[in-house]
């Protein structure tokens, strides 16, 4: 199993690198930061050229992909535009655990990330634990009672999120729950951010802010899953081992969650673990409808202004997640599973 | 029943994790909020907690909070370094300039005890020398007085190799800076720089805060101090930034012009115009900036009081006249003003900004240069196909489209991804139709859109006819370097922004003679040449005056906003009682 | 002849299940009875409705698409159809046990084999769980599992395909029922694995007294091991008697047609296989008249009209034919 | 197992000409493993050296248990496998190291039967698409025209009915399909068919149609059979010598009346004695030869004679010498130590 | 034909008669046996013909220029008898737009699924019949696109290719060159998942008895590729290419709606949606048309998806 974890991570490593050169070329056509700066004005011509040098932005793509990923600490940049480099670099690159300080505000990626990433986890987790709680009554019952009024209510129900857009979604609740809720007298959902600024950052004030983004990120991975479990039940109810334990007198909740469930599970928890890190990134679209001050966020706000250290960190991080998930969607399994063995 | 209940502690255990990484992220910005505060202690309330809901709640009455709604987080704190609006217009709170100026764009002296002037002797008579002198009562929130030195210091800041100040206009344009004394700044420019006023000492860096930082690290980009400025000059002091959340200022108790009337200012960061309209309209803001036009009688509606403040910004259409690479007929006079005749400003303004504002004449409209005697070309579209005949283009093979020596008058029209922008296309599309002109509209990303001719911009490479944006000169002052030949932007020089490609040798020797022109009366002669040169050669096409609006709500009191420095009175906003 | 009580007694059993394509009458009026102590084979090609026959006493059938129509299967005189789905709970795995064909799938892949085999004896037996490890131990012993303690913590897929049935057949036997039904135990197995469980089995069976029914399509198998045979076609019982009987005096047509489409191990080649023409019928359609009539070397008229009843042709010989194979002609 | 290709033996071995000669084959699958690169650790000797001779119009029968490599034997024969050593000729074809032309020749004269009538089949193509292919690929008949004559030929001497041509295979019955399959491995006129286990899916009444269909034929085209199963009543039936395969290796070869009633090898004798006999009094009279355990891994086979461990009568010598491969009799090839 | 062979002639006697009785019945003729009886899916194609009906169709009523007329002085109107579904922000007349919209919404989920299984199914037919080191590395890339999440790699590609789009004429309608760049934008990012598909397909069908028959009777590679394993893997390539389709229009709506999409005035369901939420209490006719719309034919063909995933493969009854 060590080894098999070992070779992996040996394997991710070239992955991961040539992901990191495939987008960091992408990014370089990505816009240019220093065109506006994110103001008004167009940035003049003269600090245009200052800032292309200072940023290290005038170098050949390859120098700069390089610069990031080893750093420049051992190379020396020509700050004054004199057209001798004279400065030694500061940068100490991806590799020794320097990703740069943002184009934006010059924070270290890690700091702009990590301000961030608990706030997305917060949002992400509660949905992925609702998900996960209603998923799994609503598939199971379903499979269960299959052809059933309710089962073909929750199908079609089902069917009706998981088709519907998440911001469609969105903007319908959004409609119901805060505007409507309001010009009719209503107790309303706040729209917008995490928490009252004036009132704090409370728990109530967050779990009373997270209602309306969690359920909008929730609903369609609930209608899928739910599915999902609903057939991966019914697959295993239709097994000979579940003969087998109905032949053998067991009572039916032993043989729904012990004998069918637990071989169910298995594409179930694999496809959660693969599902997580995605969730990381969290749901851009979510996120940016209700102001939730996460990583999905984040990342818009730098791509508009084509802050390549910050995009480039956050994909990055996502990569590494999604690997280490996938790895661990892959112990999981031979967790759950004792006929997969890896080595 | 074994899976759920693992995979139910898993998530409990991740939730619980992530609520604590969401408790710990905080200390960043109050950790740095606080040792100043153990150090100066001032009166910023007791060290800010992060559980405790802050001051509102523990005495209501007493603590006046204002919550201002921003669409846009501040990048950075340091005036220096940012390019953004949010957060220059922020700068009055908590920084200052030497002078700021009031509603009717005036500078008033804030560090100086007067503007410098040839009368005062504060300039010297071929312009190239400033001398400044400071008020003696000026001091940072800590306490620590600002002298001359804080001004060598900025200055020397901005020049630094090692730090990517977001602009050095026109610092690099100065030999020297240099404190006579404590209370005397003196500045020394290459050529004689006209435009001073408006572009001198936009900010100040406190010395005794980033001196022993840069020293240290030969940089001051990383400085903490650009995040969390505690220590500042404005009548408010910054308190706390929860990163995509909020800012908080509070009064600076040390403020020379006495303390500010509110005791805190949040900013609130909401993503999006619709949120920050519903909280204005909810009351869960005092004011709010950069809205769209057709919000404007709902928050009206709801008892905001909306201000157009005028800040420069006139949005307008250049056109492509790059010798080699523009649309032909682009080339010919009659040919642009039949386009600024055929297309209706003023209705475009009355339906689509309702009517708030006027149609820009000239780049130079709401600034003191303008040239009151010019007013926008008017809706004609009879007289524009008459000229468009006249210059040869005519419609010869029937398709709806004019055309000459087989080249159809199809102009490529390119703008910003902004909503009034993609809608003035539609409208332009149409009108322009019936005169028989096409357009094909295009619309980027502001960062690409702008991005320089290295970058291939699309604003910058000529591959557009049309392009459509609002930049405002140095305002209050109208110099601008968008229409020199030297900035065309070219293989030589990839980071020019002349977008026109025009080359005029009168309209350029004009505009190299006002910057040299010291004398207002006389600058504003040059000006209102080159205002008449640029309307009647319709080199460029003003669409609409693009003021700021501020949106006010009944709560708060004694506002004034300025185009220049917004918030320049920020002392006195109070609330009503 | 058979002086031992009747332990089950089945009577007119009718399966059906409604899948997309139609109706499949799966069961079609099935009787039997089974003695203590006594072991009778079913045997029959795949689709003749045997297996479905077991499971719907089992109450194994899935309802929907299944449904017993009718019939009644007396259990030491309780109608076991008739009993609630938590009445037979208490049956099933106590009184009467199963072993399936497949060993592979019949076992919970992702539970050991000790916690599958002690769960009938939690179940029913309420043992507590030192105690059901022990008897598990002992169980495995019996079926011949070396090493039981620690194989017992193994999972199916490191048994071995004879030893997964080992382990079936232990879980089987747990709580010592009554009634072993075995459909198809040794199908998926090789011959020297079969010969290996049919001894198994026959020991057991000996040991236990206990009533066995065995599945099998295999003719082969049976004989060595069944006191009584029961041969069915198309949902129905077409031809019943004891062993030795039924080999020597095969009175149904299909029966005798099996029988000489069989080759012999023992015997050197003398003759072509007889082989018989077409193929088992579509049950999607209900059976009319005789349901062998279409493949019947003997068929007349009246085959095809009229579904013959399960006439005695000897003593404790039964069969389903209007046609006379020994007189070579239909009877009277 | 052994090597020993004296050409004395061979002559010995066969009187006629042999149609297919199988020399020392082995195909063993690598098993890999590694940190980042894969290295080899080991093989599944699935075939490890197995030699015999089919003459024209015989029918060599293959016999063991599951696992034994008796499938992978018959397709490495006809080279749908690569060989790792040894040999195989089919009609002077040398399958394995021959130039495409020859190897497309032998496609057309060596054919394949599946077990499987369902697998077997390509579910999309109609029975005229799955008789036709040869007939296609080997552009016998390229006219589709007289292609469907010679498929409907075909179809009506396989028993099915030509009217059926156009049909899918999922229409038919499992007895239907192999005919199809039968039919299909007829179509290129070929001399020699690898019958792999063609009735062991079937139901017993359908399993003599197809048995006596394959003798028919054979008799008609002067068939050669290679048949593999495992019903060991059938293989009687059928064939006229028997080799009894043991993990890879062959360990009795012999005419099928001598090996069935003369088994000489403990493992052809426990073989036969566990096959049930369709007569209960025999069957209750036999002395059956239990073997204890499972066949062994074929990645790591016991060492000296493979079947030691499950050997009632194994010596000391067996677990450590791999026993000669020797003629005890005429035509009667046994490798054993105790015989 | 029907007449009874002597026995010693074989087997002609043994033709089974009931396969006589049934009609002959494709896979084609049964897969659509099998939808029709699934409700939901007839539903949903029921419910996909009148959209398109509607997208197409409705071109006949409205015209284009009226579809982009805009009439600032009839700005955002609630739905009333003129204008059903109301007006935008230009006073343009959201119920044309909805239908020419729908054209390019429709177009970009048609033209980006094939995009996808060009890609998609190339790679994993390569991947899964050759096996080995072609294997390892397609998969590697695989892999690589899919670790970045499907709409960041789309939103920095979007990004990436913006900067340059010359508008297009197809047909003598200009179309936004955006309209490109998102339809290649979604195919390139989507395709891993349906070549994982195709290669586990081609992997398991490569192990089927008949693909050994057909390398026994000396078919070739290429035919056994296109002839053999490609025939019998097109029911999950179908129903995930209908699939797609859903997919593709939901997407360039969420890249349309983050305001990276298709550029106006080329009209989208996806980009009628941009900026559409700052009208959310003020306009609400703004989002409700196009975003029910989509959610309309997203959900439609997800039923016909669902319907065809049973109909082709009977046994699956995964979602």
């Amino acid at each position: 199993m060590t080894r098999y974890i070992l070779r992996r991570l040996l394997q991710a490593i070239p992955l991961l690198f040539v992901i990191s050169l495939v987008l960091f070329f992408l990014m370089q056509n990505m816009g240019d930061p220093i065109a506006t700066m994110g103001g008004r004005n167009v940035t003049r011509s003269a600090d245009r050229e200052r800032l292309k040098r200072q940023l290290g932005l005038d170098k050949p793509i390859i120098v700069q992909y390089l610069y990031w990923l080893a750093g420049n600490d051992w190379a020396k940049a020509d700050l004054d535009g004199d057209g001798i480099a004279e400065t030694p670099g500061t940068r100490r690159g991806v590799l020794r655990g320097d990703f740069g300080l943002s184009l934006v505000n010059k924070k270290p990626v890690t700091q702009v990330i990590w301000e961030r990433l608990p706030n997305t986890l917060l949002l992400m987790l509660t949905a992925e634990a609702m998900i996960l709680i209603f998923a799994l009554l609503i598939g199971i019952y379903s499979a269960l009672k299959q052809y059933s009024t309710f089962d073909n209510i929750i199908t079609t129900i089902t069917f009706l999120f998981y088709s519907m857009p998440v911001f469609f979604f969105a903007l319908v609740t959004m409609y119901i729950f805060a505007v409507n809720f309001k010009k009719w007298g209503l107790p309303y959902l706040p729209t917008v951010g995490m928490f009252e600024p004036t009132a704090g950052k409370t728990p109530l004030q967050v779990a009373w802010h997270m209602v309306l983004p969690t359920a909008t990120l929730s609903f369609g991975f609930i209608a899928g899953y739910s599915r999902y479990i609903r057939s991966a039940m019914l697959e295993a109810m239709g097994q000979d081992y579940v003969r087998t334990a109905k032949a053998k007198g067991l009572p039916k909740p032993e043989i729904v969650y012990i004998h069918a469930l637990k071989n169910a599970a298995l594409p179930i928890v694999t496809i959660i673990a693969l599902d997580l890190p995605f969730l990381l990134g969290g749901a851009i679209v979510t996120e940016r409808i209700f102001g939730w001050p996460g990583m999905g966020r984040l990342f818009l706000d730098h791509v508009s202004r084509g802050d390549t250290p910050v995009v480039m960190g956050i994909l990055m991080m996502i990569a590494v997640a999604v690997v280490i998930f996938q790895l661990i969607a892959d112990i999981l399994y031979a967790w759950l599973d004792p006929r997969i063995r890896y080595t | 029943m074994v899976i759920r209940q693992s995979t139910r502690l898993f998530l409990f255990v991740l939730v619980v994790v992530s609520m604590i990484l969401a408790g710990c992220a905080q200390p960043a910005t109050p950790a740095a909020t606080q040792a100043p505060a153990a150090t100066e202690a001032p009166a910023v309330t007791e060290a800010p907690s992060v559980t405790e809901a802050p001051a509102a709640t523990e005495a209501p009455a007493e603590r006046k909070v204002a919550t201002f709604i921003w669409t846009q987080e501040f990048d950075t704190l340091n005036p220096y370094y940012t390019n953004m609006w949010f957060s220059s217009v922020t700068q009055q709170l908590y920084n200052c300039w030497a002078w700021d100026f009031d509603e009717a764009n005036k500078p008033q002296p804030r560090l100086v005890t007067e503007l410098p002037s040839v009368d005062n002797g504060g300039l010297s008579a071929d312009g190239k020398v400033i001398t400044m002198k400071l008020r003696d009562d000026i001091v940072w929130s800590d306490g620590t007085p600002i002298t001359s030195e804080d001004f060598v210091f900025t200055y020397q800041m901005i020049m630094a190799d090692r730090n990517t100040v977001a602009s050095r206009n026109p610092y690099d344009l100065m030999e020297k800076v240099e404190g006579l004394d404590a209370r005397t700044v003196v500045i020394t420019f290459k050529e004689p720089y006209a435009p001073w006023v408006a572009n001198l000492w936009r900010g100040l860096l406190p010395a005794h805060v980033l001196k022993p930082i840069f020293d240290q690290e030969g940089t001051i980009d990383t400085a903490e101090w650009n995040k969390a400025p505690t220590v500042g000059c404005g009548p408010f002091v910054f308190d706390q930034w929860e990163s995509g959340s909020f800012t908080r200022f509070v009064a600076n108790e040390k403020y020379w012009l006495g303390r500010p009337k509110l005791d805190e200012i949040f900013f609130r960061f909401v993503p999006d115009d619709a949120s920050q309209i519903a909280a204005l309209k909810a009351g869960d803001g005092d004011l709010g900036t950069f809205f769209a036009y057709s919000d404007l009688p709902e928050l009206e509606a709801a008892g905001i009081k909306i201000i157009n403040s005028f800040s420069g910004y006139n949005e307008g259409i250049y056109f492509n006249m790059h010798a080699e690479k523009g649309h032909p007929a682009l080339k010919d006079v009659k040919v642009r003003q039949a386009i600024a005749l055929a297309f209706d400003r003023q209705k475009l303004v009355d339906d689509l900004l309702l009517g708030r504002t006027k149609v820009a004449a000239t780049d130079w409209d709401n600034t003191p240069y303008n040239d009151p005697s010019i007013s926008p070309w008017p809706y004609d579209p009879e007289k524009a196909k008459a000229l468009l005949d006249e210059a040869g283009w005519v419609d010869s093979n029937g398709d709806g489209v004019r055309d000459k020596d087989g080249v159809e008058l199809v102009l490529k029209y390119g703008t910003t991804t902004r909503e009034i922008r993609q809608d003035t296309q539609a409208v332009a599309q149409q009108q322009l139709a019936e005169v028989g002109i096409k357009l094909d509209l295009q619309s980027f990303d502001p960062d690409i859109f702008f991005a320089s001719y290295a970058e291939n911009g699309a604003s910058a490479n000529f591959s557009l006819d049309l392009i459509e944006y609002s930049d405002s000169p140095n305002f209050p002052d109208p110099d601008t370097s968008a229409w020199l030949c030297a900035e065309i932007p070219s293989d030589e020089n990839p980071t020019g922004v002349n977008t026109s490609g025009l080359c005029d040798e009168e309209l350029d020797a004009l505009f190299k003679l006002q910057a040299t022109q010291v004398d207002y009366n006389e600058r504003v002669q040059t000006f209102n040449k080159i205002t008449k040169m640029i309307f009647e050669n319709v080199y460029w096409l003003g669409l609409w005056q693009d003021p700021d609006l501020f949106g006010v709500s009944s709560r708060l009191a004694n506002v004034k906003i300025s185009g220049v420095t917004p918030f320049f009175n920020i002392m006195e906003w109070d609330l009503a009682q | 002849m058979n002086r031992r009580q009747v332990i089950l007694d089945l009577k007119d059993l009718r399966t059906r299940f409604h899948i997309a394509e139609g109706t499949v009458y799966a069961v079609n009026g099935v009787s039997l009875t089974l003695h203590e102590c006594e072991t009778i084979a079913i045997v029959g090609e795949s689709g003749c409705g045997k297996s479905v026959t077991m499971l719907s006493v089992m109450g194994l059938i899935p309802v929907p698409p299944g449904e017993i129509v009718s019939g009644q299967a007396f259990y030491r005189g309780r109608d076991l159809l008739a009993l609630s789905e938590a009445e037979m709970e208490h049956i099933r795995g106590k009184e009467l046990a199963m072993v399936f064909q497949d060993p592979m799938t019949a076992l919970n892949p992702v539970l050991t084999i000790g916690r599958q085999i002690s769960e009938p004896l939690r179940v029913h037996l309420n043992m507590d769980h030192a105690t059901a490890q022990q008897r598990v131990i002992e169980l495995l012993e019996q079926v011949g599992i070396p090493d039981p303690k620690n194989r017992m913590n193994d999972y199916p897929h490191q048994f071995s395909g004879g030893m997964r049935q080992r382990a079936m057949l232990a879980m089987a036997l747990a709580c010592a029922p009554s009634v072993l039904i075995a459909d198809e135990p040794t199908t998926a197995l090789d011959v020297t694995i079969q010969a290996q469980i049919i001894e198994l089995v026959t020991r057991l069976r000996d040991a236990l007294c206990m009533a066995v029914i065995w599945i099998t399509h295999d003719l082969g198998v049976v004989a060595g091991l069944a006191e009584r045979v029961i041969v069915m076609y198309a949902g129905l019982v077409v031809e019943e008697a004891s062993v030795d009987e039924l080999y020597d005096d095969p009175r149904h047509p299909y029966t005798l047609a099996l029988l000489a489409a069989l080759p012999r191990i023992d015997r050197r080649r003398d003759r072509r296989l007889k082989s018989i023409p077409g193929a088992p019928p579509n049950l999607l359609v209900m059976p009319h008249g005789c349901p062998f009539a279409p493949r019947c070397e003997f068929v007349f008229d009246r085959c095809r009209a009229e579904t013959p009843p399960l006439l005695p042709v000897a003593i404790e010989h039964r069969a389903r034919c209007w046609y006379d194979v020994v007189n070579g002609k239909p009877f009277e | 197992m052994i090597a020993v290709q004296a050409p004395s033996t061979e002559d010995a071995m066969q009187t006629s000409q042999p149609l297919v000669k199988v020399r020392d084959l082995r195909k063993h699958f690598p098993v890999r493993r590694g940190l980042i690169i894969e290295r080899q650790i080991g093989s599944v000797k699935a075939v490890d050296g197995i030699t015999f001779d089919i003459a024209k119009g015989e029918t060599l029968g293959l016999v063991g248990e599951s696992g034994c490599g008796k499938t992978t034997a018959g397709r490495t024969i006809l080279g749908l496998y690569p060989a790792t050593s040894g040999q195989a000729l089919i009609d002077g074809i040398d399958v394995h190291h021959s130039n495409r032309e020859a190897i497309k020749m032998l496609r057309r004269k060596a054919q394949m039967i599946f077990q499987d009538p369902y697998a077997s089949l390509n579910p999309r193509w109609t029975v005229a698409g799955i008789i036709g292919e040869p007939l296609r690929v080997h552009n016998i008949l390229p006219d589709p025209q007289a292609r469907a004559e010679r498929v409907k030929e075909l179809m009506l001497r396989v028993g099915l009915s030509p009217q059926l041509i156009n049909r899918f295979p999922h229409e038919f019955s499992g007895g239907q399909r192999q005919r199809i399959g039968v039919a299909r491995a007829l179509a290129s006129n070929p001399s020699f068919i690898v019958c792999d286990e063609p009735i062991s899916a079937l139901d017993v009444s359908i399993q003599a149609q197809v048995v006596n269909l394959l003798e028919d034929l054979q008799d008609e085209f002067g068939l050669t059979y290679l048949f593999i199963a495992h019903d060991l009543s059938m293989v009687r039936h059928i064939c006229d010598r028997v080799a009894v395969m043991y993990l890879g290796v062959i360990v009795e070869l012999a005419e099928r009346d001598e090996l069935y009633e003369h088994p000489l090898h403990p493992y052809t004798q426990a073989l036969l004695s566990a096959v049930p006999i369709p007569d209960p009094k025999k069957d209750r009279s036999r002395q059956r030869i239990i073997l204890a355990g499972d066949v062994p891994s074929p990645l790591n086979p016991p060492p000296g004679c493979r079947f030691h461990p499950r050997c009632p009568i194994a010596m000391d010598q067996c677990s450590r010498i791999q026993p000669e491969w020797r003629e005890v009799a005429p035509g009667h090839w046994v490798a054993c130590h105790a015989v | 034909m029907e007449s009874i062979a002597p026995p010693s002639k074989g087997s002609i006697a043994n033709l089974s008669p009931d396969v006589l009785e049934t009609p002959p019945l494709s896979l084609g003729q049964l897969t659509w046996r099998r939808f029709r009886r699934h409700k939901m899916a007839n539903f949903g194609a029921i419910m996909l013909i009148l959209l398109v009906l509607y997208a197409f169709g409705g071109a006949f009523v409205f015209s284009e220029a009226y579809a982009n007329k805009t009439e600032t002085g009839a700005r955002l109107q609630a739905p009333s008898r003129e204008h059903p579904f109301g007006t935008d922000t230009v006073g343009r007349d959201i119920l044309a737009r909805t239908i020419y919209g729908g054209q390019i919404s429709i177009l970009i989920g048609l033209t980006a699924m094939l995009v996808e299984l060009v890609i998609g199914v190339t790679v994993g037919a390569i991947s899964g019949f050759f096996g080995g080191l072609i294997d390892s590395l397609l998969m590697r890339i695989t892999e690589a696109v899919i670790v970045i999440p499907q709409i960041f790699l789309l939103l920095v590609m979007a990004k990436y290719f913006a900067a340059s789009i010359p508008n297009i004429t197809i047909l003598g309608r200009t179309f936004s060159g955006s309209v490109v760049v998102i339809i290649l934008v979604i195919g390139v990012t989507t395709w891993p998942y349906l070549a994982r598909i195709v290669r586990s397909q081609f992997l398991s069908i490569k192990e089927n008895d008949f693909i050994l028959a057909a390398r026994a009777t000396g078919t070739s590679t290429t035919e056994i590729i296109f002839r053999h394993i490609l025939p019998n893997s097109i029911a999950p390539i179908i129903v995930s290419g209908t699939l797609s389709v859903a997919s593709a229009i939901t997407l360039e709506a969420y890249i349309s709606f983050l305001g990276l999409g298709v550029r106006p005035p080329t009209a989208t369901w996806g980009n009628m949606l941009e900026g559409a939420y700052n009208y959310i209490e003020t306009a609400w006719w703004l989002w409700f048309f196009p975003g029910a719309l989509i959610a309309l034919i997203v959900l439609s063909i997800n039923f016909v998806g669902d319907g065809l995933r049973d109909a082709l493969d009977p046994h699956s009854r995964a979602i």
